[in-house]
Parts: C-alpha cells; structure tokens; sequence
C-alpha cells in the first residue's frame, strides 16, 4: 500500500508500470486485474486554474483508513492513492487511485470505493480560480449519495 | 485546545488557527462561545448543516464532548478526488 | 478512439500517458476521470505460460462495435483497447482498456462495459500452460451473466 | 465457402481452415454434411451448446441462413479480456 499527499505533480505510468512491477512479482502473483482512475481538471466555464487545500495530518490518516477498509472489503493485492494539493492548471492530473485484485469485479469495485470516499471524507476543499474569480467547489448530494451503495 | 479553519471557514474567520481556552463541553457550546465573540465567527457558524467538524483529526458530531480534545477543526463539506 | 490487437507486448504506463496527454489537450477539455483497467497472466497453479488465439479480422470488427456502442451510451471522451495474442508467461500485461469522461461514473461504467463484452464477445481463446499439459480456458457463466446487466 | 475452426475444435478437426463445396441452407444443414464426412467433425460437433458460429465475421446462431455467406467460423465461447 503506498499512500501519498503531495504538492508536486506526478507521472501516472510511472506509477502504474510501478504497481503492475510489484504485482507482477512472485508475492503477488495472484493479481490477475489492476484498475486505475485519474482525475484530470477540467476547463469547464473558462476556468484556468484550482487551488487545493488540505487538512496534513487528518488527510493521510484519513485516507490510510479509508485504504485499509478496501483492502479487508475486497483482499486486494495492492492499493496506491496519489493526491495533489496546492495549485494546479487545467489539464493536470490531480489524483489517482489504483487497485489490484485476483478478479476484475473485486478491482473495480475497490477503486470505486476509494474515489467515493475520497471524494467526500477525505479532507481536500477545491477552490476553482475562472475569469470571474474563486469558487469553493460546493460537494455535491449525488457525492455523498454514492456512499450509501458500500 | 487547537483550533483550525480550512476552506471558506478559513476565509471568514480570517486566520488558519488559532489557540483556544474554553471549557465548553460539546463542539455545539464551543460554537456558542466563538460565536458570541466577533461578527466574522457569527458569519462562519451561521449554517452548522454546512459545516463539519473533525475532533483530534476524526470526523465527529456537533454534540460530540470535547473532553480529551487537543484539536478541533472545522471546514465545509469535504471536495477532494 | 484506438484499438490494436497485437502479439507484441506494450508498455502500460506510456498507454496511460499519452491517452491522458489526449484528454488533456484543449479539444478534450471535457473530461474530468480516465479510468483503465489492465489483466494480468496469473501464476495459477503453477501455470507457467498462456497461449491467446483469436480470430483475425473479426477480431478488430468484435472490438471495434464493442467500444462505439461504449462510446454512444457514455458520450466518452476517448476510449482506447489493447488486446495481445500468442505466448504469454506469468506476470505480463495481457491487456488493457481506457475509457475517459466527464465525471467518473460514466468512465467506470464504460471500462467495466467493455471488459464485460471484451471477456465474452471479442473472439479470443486463453490456452493455460502448466506442469500438467495444456488446457483450454473454459468460459465462466458468471461471464455471460455480467452482460445482462448493460 | 471459407469454414475456420479456433482453440480445440481446431485442434479437435485438426486443421485451421479449409474450402467446403456445399449447398446447405442452414449452419445447422452444414454442421450435418460435416459430421457425416468423417468421425474428428463428429467429435468436434457432438455439442452444440459448448459451440459458437460467426458468419461474415459476425456472431450468428445455427439456424440462421447460408445464402450469401462466404465466411463461417466455429469455436468454443470466448474468453477474452
């Protein structure tokens, strides 16, 4: 399990040629599927920037719990979260998860549930910067609906 | 005890931190007394369904007890992902 | 959109980046989430190595029907699908599958779409390698069953 | 017409493909002229519910019609991915 909070951008294939390595190997031999999912900002409505605020300290054990649910729930192979914080552009990529299980239902379905409860218990606040100035990115009901399926 | 704004609370309250000395019981009369302070806490408590509240780094209730507690945060419904 | 059916192995990583790169440009600004997934030879019982035929020419056509219709129910941003044959040992990348979109339940949605229709509509057979001999891979009926629910 | 066989009906038929002269109306017509050739088509096509068929490529079902096919394929169900 790697887990990291951090201002500095990242590579996604390197992360995920680095996963799949340490699944491919001997001890994990039992990963037969890797499901990925990076979140990209978007250049809705002229927005140029979003600032990430974060909770250090809270943020990691936060997420740390919320990995080690998924890993009992589903007896993943191997589990990564990468989440930026700071200032990003358009375009960047802001986070991923990957998840490795033996079947591809179990991959799935854990790095759903790592991006559902990443999404609104992990303590990241989105500040969009447009041509009209800052927004708080308000959460979303249908966010917080998503919890009610695990 | 510690306590810390993030986000659109931050903004309000003016500052990221602060130390508290206050022997409220619960995180509501913690409020209460903040509130009772300046305008600028008025303003950042006067929805609590748009607020959360983390005790010592964990997700609590606004009638969670704060005995024990060296850290409270408060900040808007959580936007990460 | 990009398919190949190829012998040659590929790199994952620089898969994921330069479908990402795609998605990022100004033309593919819409989307928000890339989710892939990526299968894996599993070292089963002492299975050394798998054999994939498939059916060239219809092939191409199963996978390319596949990720269209993908791409008309989800309105995805890019959908890509690597799918290799031959000999294959344990621990390499079989293949994998991209979709990107706006918010990540229609990528979720549409990589699990195309893996469900890739297992059981695209013509490839897994030929399993072990100490025992060669076996073909029988199809699972859980398989089949996870098409009725698209 | 152009008849493919994969995975074990290949191995089972021994050959990967070959050219058969025939005026069957139906998939199943031609699954009867090639079973009654020789015992390997026998074998290969003593069950019909662990075969699949493609004509033109497509995946077809055993009644359906050869007219204007050029292209038939036999295999077991698939198993990609």
């Amino acid at each position: 399990m790697r887990i990291s909070v951090q201002a500095e951008a990242f590579d996604p294939g390197a992360e995920v040629n680095a996963f799949t390595a340490t699944c491919a190997e001997a001890a994990a031999a039992n990963v037969g599927a890797i499901v990925t999912f990076s979140g990209l900002v978007r250049a809705d409505d002229g927005m140029q920037a979003m600032e990430i605020e974060h909770y250090p300290g809270m943020t990691e054990r936060a997420i740390t719990e919320i990995a080690e649910t998924a890993q009992r729930r589903w007896s993943l192979g191997d589990v990564l979260v990468i989440h930026r914080h700071g200032r990003l552009t358009a375009g960047e990529v802001i986070m991923m998860v990957a998840a490795a299980a033996r079947h591809r239902k179990d991959a799935f379905e854990a790095a759903e549930y790592l991006m559902d409860y990443l999404k609104s218990r992990a303590p990241f606040w989105k500040k969009e910067l447009g041509p009209e100035g800052a927004d708080w990115v308000a959460a979303k009901d249908a966010d917080e609906d998503a919890l009610k399926r695990w | 005890m510690e306590v810390l704004y993030f986000a659109w609370v931050r903004e309000r309250i003016g500052i990221p931190k602060e130390r508290v000395e206050s022997s409220a019981a619960t995180v509501n009369d913690l409020i209460a007394e903040l509130k009772a302070r300046e305008p600028r806490y008025e303003a950042a408590f006067a929805d609590l369904s748009a607020l959360r509240v983390a005790l010592n780094q964990e997700l609590s209730e606004f009638d969670a007890p704060l005995a024990g507690v060296r850290e409270v945060a408060f900040f808007p419904p959580m936007t990460g992902g």
